[in-house]
C-alpha cells in the first residue's frame, strides 16, 4: 500500500520532530507535543485488524489527555508564574537542527538494521517513535528551560506509547492498559512539576535550571 | 484478599491528608494514626507471610518469596520509623505536617504494591506511584536545597522509569506471536522464557536494568540520591533509603529472574556486576572525603546497592548473600538514618566539621550510631556480615578475581573514609550544646532494627529461612 | 570441649554482669574480675591438661548455622596450646586490672571495659579453636571489634583517637586480606571446612600463603603492617596492652600457622618469606623500640621484635620441612611456638610493670622518670626480671626459645644448599643483633627508669600499692624463671603444638629435645650456683665490716654538685648506636641553638620516625586520595548531564546486546 | 674432670698476673721500671681487706653488679678447653650458652653503672651498650665458620685435643683471619686500646673504668677479678688457636698454652703501647672489620669444605 494514510502521518510527526529541534519558544513546544500527542494516540486506530471496545476507550482516553489535558495545564503553568517564554538552549538552534538531522538518519538506520517494519507493516513507525525518544532527551539535556525538559520528557512518553502501541499487536490491550496508566503517572507528574516550578518561581524568581545547581560534592 | 493490605494505608494516607488539611483537627491524632496505620499494616504482613491468601486480581497481584521478604522488611521498619516519626515531628518544625504523614502513608502503601505486585506493568506502575508519593516527602522543608533535590528526583527518576517502561514494553514484544495471550506476569513470563526472543529479551532487560538501576541508586544513574537523601527529613531519608531502594531491586530481581529461566544470566550477571562495581566505586570516592554525614549514609545506601547487584550478578552463593544484605542494609541503614535524624536536631548543623563527641552529648544515639556504623561497616555480629562474605567467597568460587579484587579494594576505602567520618562526630571535641534530649522514642527504634539484625545473624526461623532460599533458588542461587 | 565453652560463658556472663551493674562500681568491678579470671583458670586447666596429657586426642564441636552453614570447632595441639597462652595471660590481667581500674571515673566506661575484654577473651578463645572459614572470620571480625573499643577507652585525647582508627582500619584491611586467602581455598574446595587443599595447584597454594600472610601479619604487626602496633598499645589501658601484645597479635601467628598446616605443602618459598619478614621486623622493631621516648610505645615496638623473633623460627622450621630434615623443622618450629608462650609471659609482664608506673607516677615518658626501684621494690624486680627475659638471657625463658631457634638455624646450614645456607647465616646474625640491641634497649629503660636519681617531681618518692597489681607481675616473673630454668614441661607442650601441624613425620621424636631442656637446666643451674657462691664469698668479705662500710654522694669526677640533671637520659643514652642505623630510623630533632652571650632557655626533643609510616603514607595514601579526588567531578549538580549518564548507560550497554 | 676443675682454678688465678703483664709491657715501652709483676694480686688483697662507699642513688642492683659479672666470666671459662684438655662442662649448644652469659654479665655491669646516676657512667655505660652489639655477631659469624667446618656446636669440639689442628689443615688461609678477627674482637670486648684506654685520666674518653667509677672495696676487686678473668677466656682461645699442636711429652700442650698466652698478652701489650685509642665514633669501624673478616672466611669455606 504506497499511500498509507499512518505512514504520511508519522511523516509529519518527524517533521514536527526537526521543529522542536529548532523551536526557540515555550510556547511552540507545546503546540508540537500537543500535535504529537494526537498524532501518537490515534495510531493504534490504524494497526491491526480489529479493535477492541476497552483498547478504543483506552485510546480515546489517551488521546484526550496527551492533545489537550497536558498541553493545556503546561500552558496553565506558564501563565501562572510568568515564567519566560525562551527555552535558554544550551547547544545552539543551528546545532540543535544538525542534531535533529543525524538523529532522523540514525533513527532510520536503525530501524532498518533491526527491520521492525515487518512485525508492525509500517515503514515509519519505528524511526518516528526512536526518533521522539531521541528528541525528548535531546530536550532534557540541551534546554535549560525547566519547561523545554518537561516537555521534552512528554516527548520521551509519546515514543514510548507509539512504541508500545506499534509493538505488541498481539498483546494490545494488556500493553494498553499500561500505557493509560503511564499516562495518567505523567499527568501527575505534571502536576508535580507544576508545582515545584512555582516554587522554582518563587524561590528563584526564575526557571533556568542552571541556578539548581547548589547540590554537589 | 492481598489488596487490602495495600489499600489501608492508602486510605489512611487520604484521611489524614484531605480530611486533617480541610479541618485542623489536632496533630496528635494524624501521629496516632500513622503509628496505628504502621502497627495494622505489620500485622496484616505477617497474616499474608503465614497464610498465603489468592488476590482478587490474580493476574495482577501475587505473592512471590522475594515480594513477601521485602514486604516483611517494609512493614516492620515503617512500624518502627512511624515511632520514630512521632518523637521527630515534636521536635522539630514541619509546615505541613498532615502533607507529610499522608505521603508517607500513601508512599506505604504503593511500596507494598510494588512487593506485591507480579504483573510487569502494575509492577512499573508501583514503582512510578513510589517516586510520585515521596516527592512530597523530599520537598518537606520548603528550602532551596529540598527543592532542587526534589526536582532532580522526579526528573531523574520519571525518565529512568520511562526507559524502564520501553524495557517492559519490549520484554512484552518478545514474546511475539509465539505465545500470545499468555498473561504478561513475571511468573507465565519466567514460565515461557526459553521461549521468548532473546535479543528483545536482552534489550528489554538493559532498558529496565537501568530504568530501575536509576531508582535504585546505581551509579552512574545514582546522582539523585545523594542530594534526595540528604535533603529530605531523617524518616523519610530512612524509608528511601531502607525500603524504596529495594523495591527498585525486587523489579530488577524478578527481570533477573526472568533472564536467568531463559539461560542469559551471564549477560545480565555481567551487567549486574559491572553497575555494581561501579557504584561501590562511586561510593567509595564520595565517602572518603565527605563533610555531610547524611550524604556519607546515602553514598553508603549506593555502596550497598552496588554490594547487593554485585551479589546478584555473581549467583549462586553470591544471591544468597545479595538478599541477606537487603534485609540487613534496610535494617541498619535505617537505623543510622534515624540516628542521624538525632544528630541534627541535637548539634543542628549537617557538617561533620560542626558535630562532635556524640559519646559525650548523646550517648544513647551515640550507641545506636555507632554500632550501625559497625554493622554497614560488615562486622558481625550484625549480619551484613554474612551477606558479604556469601558474595565475597562466591565471587571466588565463580572465578572472578579481578572483579572480586576491586570489590575487596574498594571496601577497604569505604571502610577507611567512613571510620575516620564516624570517629569524628562520635569523638572529636566539640562544645556545641546539644538542643534536644533523647526521648525514648527516638532511640528505641534504632536499636530494636540493630537488635533484629543481630538477632537474624545468628538465628533465622525456619518459616522465613524457607522463604528466603525460596527466593534464592528462583534465581538459580544456593549454596554451592 | 564444654568445658572450654562453659568456661567462655562464665567470662562473657562476667562481662555482662559488670556492664549491667556499672552503676555500682566497686561491685561490677569485682564480679567482673571474679568471673573473669574464674573461667580463664577453669579454660587454663583445660587447654594444659588437653596439652599435657600423652595421648590427649583432639575435641571437636559443630553447630548448624543460618539451616546452610556451620559454625564448627576444632581444639588441637597448636589450638591447646594458645588457648594455654590466651587463659594464662588473660587471668594475670584480670586480676592486675582490680586496682588499676581506678573508680574515679564514672563506672559505665569500667563496666564497658570490662565487658569488651570478656568479649575480646571469649573471641581469642574462640579464633584459635574455629574450624571452618565461617566461624574463623566471625570470631575474627568479633576480636578486633572488641579490641578496638578497648583502645579507645581514653578517647579524650587525640593521639589515642588515631590510634583507635588506625587499628580500626588496619585490623579490617587485613582481615580482607585473609577473607581473600579464605576465597581462594573456597573457591578451590568449594566448602568452608578447612579441609587439606590436595587438588589445589601449587601457584595458588603460594598466593593463598602470601594473602594470608599479610593478613594475618597486619595482625601480629610484622614490619610493614605494625604501624597501627605502637600507636594502639600505648593507648589503651595497661593490662588491656598486656592482653593484647601477649597473646591478641599472637593470634596472627596462629593463623599463619594454622593456614601452613592446611596447605600442607613444604616449599622453601613459605620459609624464606616468613624468615626474611621476620629478621626485618625483629631489626627494625627493635631499633625503632630503642628510639622511643614513651615507655608503652617501646614495649609495644619490642612486641614488633619479637614477632620477628617467632617468626625467625618459623620461617627456620619451613625450611626444614621443605627440605624434609624433620630435626631442623621441629626445632625450628619448635623455638617459634614457644617462645610465642615465653613472649606472651614477659611481655604481659613488662606491660604490667609500666601499669604501674604510669598508675602511680602518671606519666608514660622515660626521661621524666628515675630512681624508681627504690620505691616500687617488687616492680622494679619484677620488671628487671623482665628485660633479662626479654633480652634472651639465661636463666630465663627468653633464653630457651632462642636457644632453640639458634639450633635450628645452626642445623639449616649443615643442609648444605646455598640459599638455605645464607637463609640461616642472615637468621643467626639478625638474632645476635637483636639480643644485642634488646640488651641496649633494656638496661636503658631499667637503668633511666628504675635507677639513677628522679629527673621530676613525677617521679620523687613514689610507692607501689594495690595487691591486685602487685601478684600477677610476682606470678609471672616467677614464670619466666622457672621456664628458663626447667624448660622440659613447655618444651613438651611446644611439640605437642609442633605435632598438630601435620609435618608428615608421623609422631614428633621427643628425645633429643629431653635432652637440650636437660642441658638448659644445667647449665642455668650451675650459673645460679656460681652466682651463690660468689655471693657468698662477698658476704664473707663484707662479715665486721659494717664500721668500715659508708655512704655519700656518687663521685662526680670533680663536680662538688651533681645535679639530677647531669644525669644520663635515655636519648642519649639510645643516641650513638640510632646514629648507627640512621638510614633505616629517621632521626628529626627539634633543638634551637644556643647564641648570643646570655643565652635564654633552650630544648631538645628528637624523634624517631618509622619508615614504614612514612611509607604508608607518601605510597599509599597519598595517590588513593589524589586519584578519588580526580573522581569526584562525577557529581557536579548539572541535571542536564545526569540525564546524560543515563543515556550514555543504555547507549553502551545497547552495543552488547 | 679432675684435671679440667684444676686447670679452670689454675685459669682463675693465673688471670691478674697475665694482666699485670701488659702493664709490664707497657712500661717497657714507656722506658720505665713499671709495677711489680704481681701487681694485681697486690691490689686484689688490698681491695678486698676495705670496705666499700656506697653512694646514696644506689640500690640493690649496684651491690649485685659484680658478683653477677664476676659469675659470669667463671662459668664460661669451665666450658672453655684450656690447653687442648677436656673442659669441666660441655655440652651441643654451649657455646651459644656461653656468649649470652658474657652478656647477662654485661647487662648487669651497664645496670650497676646506671644505678650511680652519674653522667659519666651513664655515658660509659651508653657505649658498654653499643660496640659489643657488633661484637657478637662477629663472634656468631666466627661460630657459624667453625660450626661450617666441625658441624659441631660446643667449644670443646673446636679447641681440645687434635680438633684445632684439624680445622687448620681443612681450612687454614680463613682461620688466619678469624683469628685476627678474634683479636679485634678480644680488645673491644676487654676494653682495651684501640677501643677504650683504661689508663687515661679523662673519664669522657673511657667506656669500661668509668662504669665502675664507684665500685670501692671487695665489690671493685670482684669486678676487676671478673675482667680479668673474660680476658683469660678470650686469649685462651686465640692461644689454642695460634699455637694448636699436640704432642705426647708431657707437659707439652701446658707450655704450648702458656706460650700462646704469653704472646696474646705481649701483643695486647705491645698494641696499647704502639697506638692510639680511637675516636669513639671510628670504633664501630674498627669493630666492623672483625665481623667482615669473619664473614669473608666463612664465605672462603663455602670454597674449602663442601
Amino acid at each position: 500500500m504506497m499511500f498509507n494514510p499512518v505512514d504520511i502521518i508519522l511523516s509529519f510527526v518527524l517533521l514536527s520532530v526537526l521543529f522542536s529541534f529548532g523551536a526557540d519558544r515555550v510556547l511552540t513546544l507545546i503546540k508540537l507535543v500537543g500535535f504529537q500527542g494526537v498524532v501518537v494516540s490515534i495510531i493504534p486506530f490504524f494497526i491491526g485488524d480489529h479493535m477492541s471496545t476497552g483498547g478504543t476507550v483506552f485510546t480515546l482516553a489517551t488521546l484526550v489527555i496527551r492533545g489537550v489535558i497536558i498541553p493545556l495545564s503546561i500552558f496553565v503553568a506558564i501563565r501562572k508564574g510568568a515564567i519566560r517564554r525562551v527555552v535558554e538552549p544550551i547547544v545552539g538552534y543551528h546545532a540543535s537542527i544538525l542534531c535533529g538531522l543525524a538523529v532522523i538518519i540514525g533513527t532510520t538506520y536503525l530501524s532498518g538494521r533491526l527491520d521492525i517494519g515487518s512485525v508492525s507493516g509500517f515503514k515509519l513507525l519505528e524511526p518516528t517513535a526512536i526518533a521522539l525518544l531521541a528528541t525528548g532527551m535531546f530536550l532534557l539535556m540541551a534546554r535549560r528551560n525547566a519547561i523545554a525538559m518537561v516537555i521534552g520528557y512528554i516527548m520521551m512518553e509519546n515514543g514510548i506509547y507509539l512504541v508500545g502501541s506499534g509493538l505488541s499487536v498481539s498483546t494490545r490491550h494488556i500493553v494498553e492498559f499500561g500505557i493509560l496508566l503511564d499516562v495518567l503517572a505523567g499527568v501527575m507528574i505534571m502536576m508535580i512539576m507544576a508545582v515545584i516550578l512555582r516554587n522554582i518561581k518563587q524561590t528563584f524568581d526564575d526557571v533556568d535550571t542552571a541556578l539548581l545547581r547548589t547540590l554537589k560534592d | 484478599m492481598v489488596e487490602i493490605i495495600i489499600l489501608t494505608p492508602f486510605i489512611a494516607g487520604l484521611i489524614v491528608f484531605f480530611v486533617f488539611s480541610a479541618f485542623s483537627l489536632p496533630k496528635s491524632i494524624g501521629r496516632f494514626l500513622l503509628v496505628l496505620t504502621g502497627a495494622v499494616h505489620l500485622t496484616l504482613s505477617f497474616m499474608l507471610w503465614r497464610n498465603h491468601p489468592q488476590a482478587i486480581f490474580d493476574q495482577y497481584f501475587a505473592v512471590t518469596p522475594e515480594g513477601m521478604l521485602s514486604l516483611l522488611v517494609i512493614s516492620l521498619l515503617f512500624f518502627l520509623i512511624s515511632v520514630y516519626t512521632v518523637g521527630f515531628l515534636k521536635e522539630s518544625q514541619i509546615p505541613s505536617e498532615s502533607l507529610f504523614t499522608g505521603s508517607m502513608l500513601v508512599f506505604l502503601s504503593t511500596m507494598t504494591m510494588v512487593t506485591l505486585s507480579n504483573h510487569i506493568m502494575v509492577m512499573w506502575i508501583a514503582i512510578e506511584a513510589t517516586t510520585l508519593a515521596s516527592a512530597p516527602l523530599i520537598y518537606t522543608h520548603r528550602s532551596a536545597a529540598s527543592l532542587e533535590a526534589t526536582w532532580k528526583y522526579v526528573l531523574i527518576c520519571s525518565v529512568g522509569i520511562a526507559m524502564a517502561l520501553l524495557g517492559s514494553v519490549l520484554v512484552v514484544f518478545s514474546m511475539g506471536q509465539a505465545n500470545a495471550g499468555t498473561p504478561i506476569s513475571f511468573s507465565a513470563l519466567t514460565g515461557v522464557a526459553k521461549t521468548l526472543d532473546p535479543l528483545w529479551l536482552k534489550a528489554g532487560f538493559v532498558f529496565i536494568l537501568v530504568g530501575y538501576g536509576t531508582k535504585m541508586g546505581l551509579a552512574p544513574m545514582h546522582t539523585w540520591l545523594p542530594d534526595a537523601h540528604s535533603e529530605a527529613p531523617s524518616p523519610a531519608s530512612a524509608l528511601l533509603s531502607g525500603v524504596l531502594l529495594n523495591c527498585a531491586y525486587l523489579g530488577i530481581f524478578k527481570t533477573n529472574k526472568i533472564m536467568v529461566a531463559a539461560g542469559l544470566q551471564d549477560f545480565s550477571g555481567g551487567i549486574l556486576m559491572v553497575f555494581g562495581l561501579l557504584s561501590i566505586l562511586a561510593a567509595a570516592t564520595f565517602i572518603l572525603k565527605q563533610n555531610e554525614y547524611k550524604r556519607m549514609l546515602a553514598y553508603s545506601s549506593i555502596e550497598n546497592m552496588g554490594i547487593i547487584a554485585f551479589g546478584t550478578g555473581v549467583g549462586g552463593l553470591g544471591v544468597y548473600g545479595a538478599v541477606i544484605c537487603m534485609i540487613h542494609h534496610s535494617l541498619i541503614k535505617s537505623s543510622l538514618f534515624l540516628s542521624s535524624g538525632n544528630i541534627l536536631l541535637g548539634y543542628g548543623d549537617r557538617l561533620i566539621k560542626n558535630t562532635g563527641n556524640l559519646v559525650k552529648g548523646m550517648p544513647r544515639t551515640f550507641v545506636a550510631f555507632f554500632a550501625g556504623f559497625a554493622g554497614i561497616a560488615g562486622f558481625p555480629p550484625f549480619g551484613l556480615f554474612i551477606g558479604e562474605l556469601c558474595i565475597i567467597l562466591a565471587a571466588f568460587r565463580a572465578g572472578f578475581h579481578v572483579a572480586v579484587t576491586v570489590f575487596i579494594l574498594s571496601l577497604c576505602v569505604i571502610f577507611a573514609g567512613f571510620g575516620n567520618q564516624v570517629m569524628k562526630i562520635c569523638f572529636e571535641d566539640c562544645n556545641t550544646a546539644i538542643k534536644i534530649k533523647e526521648k525514648a522514642c527516638m532511640v528505641w527504634p534504632q536499636y530494636l532494627l540493630l537488635l533484629t539484625s543481630l538477632i537474624l545473624c545468628f538465628y533465622i526461623p525456619d518459616s522465613l529461612n524457607q522463604t528466603i532460599s525460596d527466593a534464592v533458588t528462583a534465581i538459580g542461587g544456593g549454596l554451592r | 570441649m564444654c568445658q572450654l565453652f562453659s568456661s567462655t560463658c562464665i567470662i562473657l556472663l562476667g562481662g555482662f554482669l559488670s556492664l549491667f551493674f556499672a552503676r555500682q562500681k566497686k561491685f561490677s568491678k569485682g564480679i567482673a574480675v571474679l568471673f573473669l579470671s574464674g573461667g580463664c583458670l577453669l579454660g587454663l586447666i583445660d587447654a594444659a591438661g588437653k596439652l599435657l596429657d600423652p595421648a590427649g586426642a583432639g575435641a571437636s564441636a559443630s553447630f548448624r548455622y543460618l539451616d546452610l552453614f556451620s559454625l564448627s570447632f576444632h581444639v588441637d595441639g597448636l589450638a591447646a596450646f594458645f588457648l594455654t597462652a590466651i587463659f594464662a595471660v588473660s587471668l594475670m590481667a584480670a586480676i592486675y586490672s582490680f586496682h588499676y581500674m581506678g573508680n574515679e571515673e564514672n563506672g559505665i566506661k569500667t563496666g564497658v571495659n570490662y565487658f569488651f575484654f570478656s568479649v575480646l577473651i571469649a573471641a581469642m578463645a574462640l579464633v584459635v579453636t574455629a574450624a571452618n572459614i565461617l566461624t574463623f572470620m566471625i570470631s575474627w571480625e568479633i576480636m578486633s571489634l572488641s579490641s578496638f573499643f578497648l583502645v579507645i577507652y581514653s578517647h579524650e585525647s587525640a593521639e589515642n583517637r588515631k590510634a583507635g582508627y588506625l587499628y580500626f582500619v588496619f585490623s579490617h584491611v587485613g582481615a580482607m586480606f585473609i577473607l581473600a586467602a579464605f576465597g581462594l581455598i573456597y573457591g578451590h574446595t568449594g566448602n568452608f571446612d578447612f579441609a587439606s587443599l590436595a587438588d589445589v595447584p601449587e601457584t595458588v597454594k603460594i598466593l593463598i600463603f602470601v594473602f594470608s600472610f599479610i593478613g594475618f601479619g597486619s595482625k601480629a604487626g610484622v614490619f610493614p603492617f605494625h604501624v597501627w602496633l605502637p600507636h594502639a598499645h600505648p593507648a589503651a589501658p595497661s593490662h588491656i596492652s598486656a592482653v593484647m601484645s601477649g597473646v591478641m597479635i599472637k593470634t596472627g601467628i596462629y593463623g599463619i600457622l594454622r593456614i601452613y598446616a592446611i596447605l600442607d605443602f613444604h616449599t622453601p618459598v613459605f620459609g624464606y618469606i616468613t624468615l626474611i619478614a621476620g629478621v626485618i621486623s625483629g631489626i627494625l622493631g627493635v631499633v625503632y623500640a630503642l628510639g622511643q621516648h614513651d615507655i608503652k610505645r617501646l614495649l609495644a615496638y619490642h612486641s614488633v621484635e619479637n614477632i620477628g623473633i617467632i617468626l625467625i623460627g618459623l620461617g627456620v622450621g619451613m625450611i626444614g620441612a621443605a627440605t624434609g630434615n624433620p630435626l631442623v623443622a621441629v626445632l625450628g618450629f619448635a623455638g617459634g611456638i614457644l617462645h610465642v608462650l615465653n613472649h606472651s609471659v614477659f611481655k604481659s609482664l613488662l606491660f604490667m610493670g609500666a601499669g604501674m608506673v604510669l598508675h602511680q607516677t602518671g606519666t608514660r615518658s622515660i626521661d621524666a622518670l628515675g630512681g624508681l626501684l627504690k620505691g616500687m621494690k617488687i616492680t622494679g624486680t619484677t620488671f628487671i626480671m623482665g628485660s633479662l627475659a626479654i633480652c634472651g638471657l639465661p636463666p630465663f625463658n627468653g633464653f630457651v626459645s632462642e636457644f632453640f631457634i639458634y639450633m635450628g638455624s645452626f642445623k639449616t646450614i649443615a643442609l648444605g644448599s646455598s640459599i638455605s645456607f645464607s637463609m640461616s647465616v642472615f637468621a643467626i646474625i639478625s638474632l645476635a643483633v637483636i639480643g644485642g640491641l634488646a640488651l641496649a634497649c633494656f638496661t636503658k629503660v631499667v637503668g633511666v627508669v628504675f635507677q639513677g636519681e628522679p629527673r621530676t617531681l613525677a617521679a620523687e618518692n613514689v610507692k607501689e600499692k594495690g595487691w591486685a597489681m602487685m601478684v600477677p607481675m610476682g606470678l609471672l616473673a616467677a614464670a619466666c624463671v622457672i621456664i628458663g630454668v626447667f624448660p622440659k614441661m613447655f618444651i613438651h607442650m611446644a611439640l605437642k603444638a609442633v605435632q598438630a601441624l601435620g609435618l608428615d613425620y608421623g609422631r614428633v621424636p621427643v628425645e633429643p629435645f629431653g635432652q637440650i631442656s636437660c642441658n638448659i637446666t644445667f647449665a642455668a643451674l650451675l650459673f645460679l650456683v656460681m652466682a651463690l657462691i660468689i655471693m657468698g664469698i662477698r658476704s664473707t668479705c663484707y662479715k665486721n665490716k659494717t664500721d668500715k662500710n659508708t655512704t655519700s654522694g656518687t663521685w662526680g669526677c670533680g663536680f662538688s654538685q651533681p645535679t639530677v640533671k647531669m644525669q644520663y637520659t635515655g636519648s642519649s643514652y639510645a643516641g650513638s648506636i640510632l646514629a648507627f642505623f640512621s638510614a633505616a630510623a629517621p632521626l628529626s630533632e627539634d633543638h634551637p641553638p644556643i647564641k648570643g652571650r646570655f643565652p635564654l632557655k633552650t630544648h631538645y626533643h628528637s624523634h624517631v620516625n618509622d619508615i614504614a609510616e612514612l611509607y604508608m603514607k607518601n605510597v599509599v595514601v597519598r595517590p588513593v586520595f589524589y586519584l578519588f579526588d580526580k573522581l569526584r567531578w562525577m557529581q557536579h549538580g548539572d541535571i542536564h548531564l545526569y540525564i546524560g549518564y543515563i543515556l550514555l548507560a543504555i547507549v553502551l550497554l545497547l552495543f552488547f546486546i | 674432670m679432675i684435671q679440667s676443675i684444676l686447670l679452670w682454678l689454675a685459669a682463675i688465678l693465673a688471670a691478674p698476673f697475665f694482666s699485670g703483664l701488659i702493664l709490664k709491657i707497657k712500661a717497657f715501652f714507656g722506658g720505665k721500671k713499671g709495677p711489680p709483676i704481681l701487681i694485681n694480686y697486690y691490689t686484689l688483697i688490698k681491695l678486698f681487706k676495705k670496705g666499700s662507699v656506697y653512694s646514696n642513688s644506689t640500690t640493690i642492683v649496684f651491690k649485685l653488679g659484680p658478683v653477677i659479672s664476676l659469675a659470669a666470666s667463671i662459668t664460661v671459662l669451665m666450658f672453655l678447653p684450656i690447653a687442648g684438655f677436656n673442659p669441666v662442662f660441655s655440652f651441643n649448644g654451649d657455646v651459644i650458652f656461653v656468649l649470652y652469659v658474657l652478656g647477662l654479665g654485661r647487662f648487669f655491669t651497664i645496670a650497676a653503672a646506671m644505678d650511680t646516676a652519674s653522667p659519666f657512667e651513664g655515658m660509659g655505660a651508653a657505649r658498654e651498650a653499643y660496640f659489643p652489639i657488633i661484637c657478637e655477631a662477629a663472634m656468631f659469624m666466627i661460630l657459624i665458620f667453625f660450626y661450617r667446618i666441625t658441624g659441631e656446636l660446643q667449644l670443646s669440639a673446636y679447641f681440645t685435643g687434635s680438633n684445632t689442628l684439624n680445622m687448620w689443615s681443612l681450612a687454614g688461609a680463613p682461620l688466619l683471619f678469624i683469628v685476627i678477627s678474634f683479636f679485634i674482637i678480644l680488645l673491644t670486648e676487654n676494653s682495651r686500646v684501640p677501643v677504650d684506654d683504661p689508663a687515661t685520666h679523662l673519664e669522657l674518653t673511657m667506656i669500661h673504668e668509668v662504669m665502675v667509677l664507684d665500685h670501692s672495696g671487695p665489690d671493685f676487686a670482684l669486678i676487676e677479678l671478673g675482667s680479668f678473668c673474660k680476658l683469660m677466656f678470650y686469649s685462651t682461645i686465640i692461644s689454642r688457636m695460634i699455637l694448636p699442636f699436640e704432642s705426647a711429652i708431657f707437659g707439652f700442650p701446658i707450655v704450648m698454652y702458656l706460650a700462646g698466652l704469653l704472646a696474646v698478652y705481649v701483643a695486647v701489650g705491645v698494641t696499647e703501647s704502639v697506638t692510639a685509642r680511637y675516636r669513639m665514633d671510628k670504633v664501630p669501624q674498627f669493630v666492623l672489620t672483625s665481623f667482615a673478616l669473619a664473614f669473608f672466611a666463612t664465605i672462603i669455606t663455602l670454597e674449602f669444605v663442601k
